[in-house]
């Protein structure tokens, strides 16, 4: 227990969750601090080819497993399944018509690349080394939920022909999920003499692109706090209770497929998150009706930071103790 | 001097259906237009800022130069688009040199 | 077909004191706006580039759709306020569609 | 309120020729502007977006408040220019606050 | 002496001096060379954060002590109080009307963070290695002397309500100084640990962004160089002289309050400096009757090509002479 | 044989070519994965800054050498040259009005930094290593082939005052020249004091920055692509024959000058390039009436994946064969 605190403070003081505190506030307090957006997706591009690579060099050492296409099942059917969850409490919990309730729940179950690394880096400080793969698994996951969420709205078949060709390349040729896929497969394919190449890039510089990064996601974050107040508290409550019904759902998932510790934590991490770019622009495809700013606010600003802080500690303490390791 | 006169449109609309939106340009005939990033603004649907990632609800400026009849049915064709999808367009009438472009 | 005309209004100010001129568009009844980047410009304050660093002389456009007693408004209201910082706005007529929006 | 008319031009031209289009301006007495960078186009000369590396084909948009005789020398000087150079140029009345400045 | 000349050619010679000097070459012969704005912002970010989190995590070992509270208030002053003899100087020597002669006043109170940057380095390359909570002295420089400028200009009391709430803004939450006292605090937050994750971030890549970043302040300074003529002679000699007055002030405090060599010559290099990214912006709020091209001019295109050239060997030099060390 | 063919695949899954295939996919994939304008030309101006500050480093060690006057001689001939055939080849081969075969031909004459910068990658992975001055060599190359360009399109005298002037410094003062020689130039000053500064920056995260590069450069290439069609099977038979012609031509050229087996391949590999940046906006500027869709096509989309992914190996191996080493 002392152990799981001093973990959970031990992530709090990292400077990725300072530099993160150090965005909300700047942002909050309306400073004119601002990272270009150039930059900011160029970080982004940097921070999804490196998690993809080194995720791809591991799996070239481990090889293909089943486990592996255990894991990857498991994510599908997470991000498939979670939706539901969150639609039925969101129309519980909140006012929202059905199609924006709908399009918010595709995005918790769909994932964060941004948690996923933080996640990542924090397990790794915990001495919990997930594999390789679990990057494939961040990959598929990121669109299956985008399904459930049209067929929430009743959706998935009226489209018209066009949307529903857009869609098929927001949804499976997404920039992030080719990126990483992408990313993850030069990997396997140029093992470790690849990456001999590419250490000092993808492994060195890592932490420092994530902290400059969460800079800037704290000053996001903050200008869509004030897309809150129309969350109302039944809103916000469920930006804060889905991640770890999520999470648990993945538990017990994890424990079936007989996932380690470490793994187990990183699936949680992915189910508990939300995401807040590839969903985002299917849902404005394909259904522009649903108001943005509801999913926005919850995933960018009331569930990131909750991950970020608390629910990443968490996931991995709950991990630990329901599988061991 | 008396120079042609030409209708200028221009739309405003999300970047992920601006593909959509020249397509519709190209059915109606209208053969060249220019594109400009637009960095916030307001609307019905609230406000949105480039830089916010989620580019979900980033926009575009669309520039159409066109001759008087294709600007007919460029407005006809934009008002059901613009009732599905977010978005203005609007149009006025500008001296032009080299006409026959147009 | 004849379309509903409503007025554009452009300005081009600081980016320093773009939230104030937005404030004071709002105050004036406006309810949409589309900003954009400029790149360089001049005027009687000299040249200025975005990019010199110093984004103290950095421009904005702001265009504002709107109908004729609002844009009066904002007309009124803009000339102090461009006699005390420095750019310029200006108007037109436009037709638009969905007029009602405006 | 009736308020001084002037004239808006608006030239789309490559980001390579743009010195040689404000020199231009220039010379025929324009006394201030403002460049927006353009993201992409399509006009005679077929497509163009900018981040093709080779900016060899990227526009800018030029805008320009001025009075109707500076206009006038604007267009004649410009027909030769677009002849040469790819882009386009085409203009407008609008209504101005600060009359005396353009 | 010999070792001073020798450190001076030896600053001269360094790879961001050169790339300096390579960018106004490029600048003057109309080269179409240039940065992107949106990179050369974000290389500015990144200096600022590695900077603020390498003087932080240093503060975190020394702790905080009464040396460091006095160079704060030194520098406090100092910020105050150098516009008062910029001014009289600017009215003395130039024809400038009183508005535009205070804004530029303010400049030279307050501190360019690229030349602090710059300093250090020099100051590393010769041995002498300033305190990290020089760091905070500079954060805290950038913003007094803006007071004192308007006071100057007699504004300080005469401006609306919205423009006092939007210079506080800028002047208390200017992003730079919210990014380095965050970054600083960051550093002292997290420490060595901290240090050990962004080390090959903020330390390894220092000197190289610290290059091109300043190939892109040469360019940017050559496109100020037409604006000298403007300036006149008086306006010239005054960004040349203003500097080792506002270092020899510097000295003089540092000397009274007892600091290292080294910190007296990071003090001076700070007093010698002068602003062109807070102040200009402030200025455009508070004065916008005031001329930037010439504040702009004289702190860009004067006074920090000397002061990166030739000022810092030389207070570097002073400092050791008068202190020891 | 059995060697080169090795070294062939091993070029084909280097991360670098294995980056640009993803940006090929993506792009012919219509995914919406793209790399910030800004970014792309950041990092252009970083595998600059690098390649050129290396180079110098490299001479200031050997010194001037009468092979370094050699080789430059040698690579501006060739670039004045190569135009001569290539124009030859495009009015045999294909239907294209004078002007544009000629502008098009210019970009053969010039040369390509990034298949450079890729080929000096190659060759130190195949235990090649060619001398610091080849890049003073490349930078070099970049314009002379304008000239024989506006001779074949029958226009260096013809065109206005204005547009001379706007040449010569788009010849002389090209962003990319400047920076290259600049660096290199630098490098040259600064020497191995220098490079104790900058070579995490430059040394480092060189492979990192260029994969990601050559993600992007394959997603402009495959935007590209369309314009083939255009071309013909006579222009696209031109993108993939010249390189080897201007190669063969560099190696003779090479063996009449006695160079090393290392540098005959790094002239190679810059001769059988063509220009993507410099030689273009010359043309837009000296002959607007050419059509830039061609040369651009010609250029991104076929010679340059050309050489990246079959012409480096083949050139290497041919220089090994041909003069040992
Ligand atoms: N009246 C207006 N004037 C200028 N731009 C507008 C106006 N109304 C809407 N826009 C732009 O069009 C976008 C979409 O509008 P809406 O569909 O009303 O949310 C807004 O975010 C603005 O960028
Ligand atoms: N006549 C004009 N036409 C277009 N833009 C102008 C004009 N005058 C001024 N501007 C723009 O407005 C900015 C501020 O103008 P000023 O207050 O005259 O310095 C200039 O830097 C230009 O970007
Ligand atoms: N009718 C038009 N409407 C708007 N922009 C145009 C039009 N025609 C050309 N342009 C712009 O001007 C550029 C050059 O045109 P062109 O010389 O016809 O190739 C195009 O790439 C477009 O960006
Ligand atoms: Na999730
Ligand atoms: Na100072
Ligand atoms: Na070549």
């Amino acid at each position: 227990m002392i152990e799981v605190i001093s973990l959970a403070l031990a992530n709090l003081t990292s400077p990725a969750v300072l530099f993160f505190a150090l965005g909300i506030f700047a942002g909050v307090a309306k400073s004119d601090l601002n990272v270009p957006e150039a930059v900011a997706k160029g970080l982004a591009l940097y921070l999804m080819l490196a998690i993809g690579f080194k995720g791809g060099v591991a799996v070239s050492e481990q090889g293909f497993t089943a486990a592996l296409a255990l894991a990857a099942l498991a994510g599908i059917v997470l991000s498939f399944a979670m939706p539901l969850i969150a639609y039925g409490l969101l129309r519980a919990m909140t006012k929202l018509d059905p199609v924006t309730a709908a399009a918010s729940a595709a995005h918790y179950g769909s994932i964060s690349v941004v948690t996923f690394v933080a996640g990542a880096e924090f397990l790794q400080m915990s001495g919990m080394v997930s594999s390789g793969y679990m990057v494939a698994v961040l990959a598929l996951m990121e669109t299956p939920a985008i399904l459930t969420g049209l067929i929430l709205a009743g959706r998935a078949a009226g489209s018209d022909q066009r949307t529903r060709s857009e869609l098929v390349r927001e949804v499976a040729l997404n920039g992030s999920v080719v990126l990483l896929l992408g990313s993850f497969l030069i990997g396997m394919l140029s093992g470790q003499s690849g990456m001999a190449k590419l250490e000092p890039f993808v492994v060195d510089l890592f932490q420092g692109v994530l902290a400059l990064f969460l800079l800037d996601m704290g000053l996001v974050a903050a200008r869509r706090l004030s897309g809150a107040k129309k969350l109302g508290a039944g809103g916000i409550a469920f930006g804060l209770i889905m991640p770890p019904i999520g999470a648990s759902l993945a538990l017990a998932t994890a424990w079936l497929i007989g996932m380690s510790a470490a793994d187990a934590a990183a699936l949680m991490i992915l189910a508990g998150s939300a995401s807040y770019i590839a969903v985002p622009a299917a849902m404005r495809i394909a259904l522009p009706q649903a108001d943005p700013s509801v999913y926005l606010t919850l995933s960018l600003a009331i569930t990131f930071p909750f991950n970020l802080t608390l629910g990443i500690p968490l996931y991995a303490a709950v991990a630990r103790l329901a599988i061991g390791g | 001097m008396t120079r042609p006169v030409r209708k200028k449109l221009i739309a405003i609309v999300e970047t992920v259906h601006l593909r959509r939106l020249l397509d519709l340009l190209a059915e109606c005939g209208v053969t060249g237009f220019t594109v400009v990033d637009a960095r916030e603004g307001r609307g019905l649907e609230g406000d949105w800022h480039r830089g916010d990632f989620a580019d979900a609800t980033e926009k575009k400026l669309v520039h159409v130069i066109t001759n008087a009849e294709t600007a007919e049915r460029v407005f006809a064709a934009a008002e059901p688009f613009f009732k599905r999808f977010p978005g203005i367009i609007y149009g006025h009438d500008v001296e032009v040199v080299r006409g026959e472009r147009f």
